[in-house]
């Protein structure tokens, strides 16, 4: 990819995405929600999306809407179901969302095959239950194993803690989750940080995402912490 | 580490049923210091609480992380910061933070030595059920279910040995949908330890109930282990 | 990027064979700015010399680093920091550090812009061969060879187009053990750049020879890109 | 893997090694040879071996003397060949080691698949070449892909630079290289390091290898910068 743009706003930096498209949204729960520019996807109006996401919104987040908004297709997701997640069980109630439940270690694996140009691989996790239904399978080593297939993405939108000039990313904690893998997945990898720091300013020894990955970063002042609104958030 | 003489057993069929803690507290007396143990969430988490500092066991939540710390104070919680039920935690020194690809790879490469679980049932050749009710209307969840489950060194499983209306968790076949084929070793309840697998369903300690009680109430003949 | 009117490839005939410097910057000038870039060990490390900085242009090294600089003075090598012909580099701002599988994972997951290596023998359809020479009695060896190869968005191949005993590089179909199949775009050469692929060889530039001397020496009959 | 062990030697936290054991030993060229546990083994006496490794030694260095004494059986490695690699380049052609040849980017994702619990992986490379012969293939969203299992060993031999009290490990610069990965794919993992560091030294945003794939630990004073000897040796 070439070498990361700097925008003035979570708008600017979404660019445009396609009806239809398949968009990755990082964060497990609160922690490394990209809300800012799942706020900026709402206002970009693409729709009939196709979101993989670890969960499905919760309360009246952004994905949430989304979803209630009826812009999002199908869901690929390995734990829709929360305390708060209303918009999304009635719209997969009512059938207006289809969703795609996948284990959440072959979601990540499916997602780091797609980064990495791995066409398929056998993993023993879903093995003789529904989630497996219909799905090829070999016995390897003893041990029967599930083919599964990489999930790639044509935008990905992370957030993450800092980015220096070419778009080096480190995150905070546990809002690390998906955001590493999301980018090389995607066709185009979008990043919201606390921070825009120079270039130079991260150990290059422990950037967590190399520059090469990053597409768009938009610096959202007071985003760390959940600042961005996900501490309102029940857990 | 478990009462292997056959009296271990028997003798203590008529202590009282365990409580929850005394549950969390055995599981944690079966885990080995030096240990990677991950915690499902719901009953697994109270076994935190019984495995004393200084055994050098470490703590991996799915999430990202090894060397999970208690809950913080309502002043130091940071929303970056959460486990795998998305309940804010602590960071213990010689913690470390990593992906989800890596922290699923830790677990299903067979890197975690003691993986405890809660379930809606087991058989007893091991196979699990804890992630759908199978109810016709329910959102379907699954998280890190099925990764957890076989991808341990040891899945365990802690839970009441009959679901509030009275029906053993502990079956022959498993009627709700699978995480996993054969994946538990052991299961703790308020009223047995019981191992489970390919040798069938073997009581290891009794709490307030008789192995003929036992085997009554489960509709299920019990091996005893050795 | 590269001249595409009809008069170009032509009129430009009659200019001397290029020098393996004037090669180097030929490759590069065709380098879009901004880009990830993989040198293959050999004569394309002389391309690095002729990335002008200030396009942005990042170096990648599939031993484990992005942001790769120039050699470093005696007294700073440092045997920690090599390219991936073993060779002490330098680290410039912005670089980063990574292991193997993170560092084919993105060659290979088609992350890497341009990717220029050597070459025994291109085929007009694009395969080439470049990790083995055939011979009965040599230890062989590949390297990233093969990854490398298939995994850049772009793959070019920097060479001289005859051997040192004047036979073709350029051919038909390759004798030599194949590193790839069909991913050579382009070859940059002394006497020409020519395309190749499905559409078979097609010159784009000559350089002190003429359409017709280039398809006699090569034993080929070359197409002319537009 | 239970928690790691500090050993007062190489040999030490070499422990034992059976005849015909599966090792690997990290290290690219010079960068990031654990030379000193590799001189461990040679002390250490076991034969029979089968080493995964880049490279298959260079001059007289630990690695190389291991195969001119007739003690390994097989090389897995991407690039045997070094212009000093005449121990090796001997032992192949008199037919005393055996050879199997690995594109690098294959070696690195089978060791990675063997510590990630893959049972096997498709990927394009290779395919329609000599390394891929009689290895079973399939197309896969229109490109040829070859079927690769798992690499798995007995011991990983690695060095790093830095490891605090539970054997969290950081590296330097592309010494990094196949430590990372090889720590997870062995039943046990040996490591060198120029220094041991209290627990809570170590950032834990910036710890490359977590202490759980981390079995001894041997600190090797003045062990970075190639200063065990590997700098001696020609590139």
């Amino acid at each position: 990819m070439s070498a990361a743009r700097f925008a003035k706003s979570a708008l600017e930096a979404l660019g445009d995405v396609a009806d239809g498209a398949t968009v990755m949204i990082g964060g497990f729960g609160p922690a490394g929600q990209p809300t800012d520019l799942v706020e900026a996807l709402l206002e970009q109006g693409a729709s009939g999306l196709v979101v993989v996401s670890n969960n499905a919104g919760n309360g009246d987040d952004p994905l949430a809407r989304l979803i209630q908004r009826g812009r999002v297709a199908k869901m690929v997701c390995s734990f829709p179901r929360q305390v708060d997640s209303w918009h999304f069980d009635a719209a997969y109630r009512s059938g207006q969302v289809e969703l795609e439940l996948v284990p959440q270690g072959n979601l990540a694996e499916r997602i780091r095959a797609a980064g990495a140009g791995i066409g398929a691989f056998y993993t023993p996790t879903g093995f003789g239950t529904p989630l497996a239904e219909g799905k090829e399978h070999r016995r390897i080593s003893g041990v029967d194993q599930v083919l599964e297939y990489p999930i790639h993405a044509d935008v990905a939108l992370v957030r993450a803690d800092r980015a220096d000039g070419v778009g080096n990313l480190v995150y905070r904690k546990t809002a690390r989750n998906f955001g590493p893998i999301m980018v090389t997945a995607a066709r185009r990898a979008v990043v919201q940080v606390r921070e825009v720091v120079p270039t130079g300013a991260l150990d290059p020894e422990a950037v967590v995402t190399p520059g090469i990955y990053v597409d768009a970063v938009v610096e959202i002042a007071g985003s760390a912490r959940g600042a961005t609104g996900a501490t309102e958030e029940p857990a | 580490m478990t009462a292997t003489d056959t009296s271990g057993p028997h003798t203590s069929g008529r202590r009282a049923p365990l409580t929850k803690a005394e549950i969390a507290a055995r599981v944690a007396a079966d885990i080995p210091a030096g240990s990677y143990v991950n915690l499902g969430i719901g009953l697994p988490t109270l076994v935190a609480d019984h495995l004393a500092t200084g055994r050098g066991i470490t703590l991996h939540t799915e999430n990202g992380m090894l060397g999970m710390g208690p809950s913080p104070e309502p002043d130091d919680v940071d929303p970056d910061l959460v486990n795998a039920g998305k309940i804010p935690v602590t960071e213990l020194p010689g913690a470390s933070y990593f992906h989800q690809a890596d922290s699923f790879a830790m677990m299903r490469g067979g890197h975690i030595d003691v993986c405890v679980l809660g379930a809606f049932q087991v058989s007893t050749s091991g196979d699990l059920a804890n992630w759908s009710t199978g109810a016709p209307d329910a959102v379907p969840a699954v998280g890190g279910a099925m990764d957890l489950a076989i991808g341990a060194r040891r899945t365990v499983v802690m839970m009441t040995l009959l679901t509030k209306d009275s029906r053993p968790k502990l079956v022959e076949r498993c009627t709700l949908p699978l995480t996993g084929v054969g994946c538990v070793s052991r299961i703790y309840t308020e009223l047995a330890v019981i191992d489970v697998g390919i040798d069938g369903a073997r009581v290891v300690e009794l709490f307030g109930t008789t192995h003929g009680e036992l085997e009554d109430m489960l509709g299920l003949k019990l091996g005893r282990t050795r």
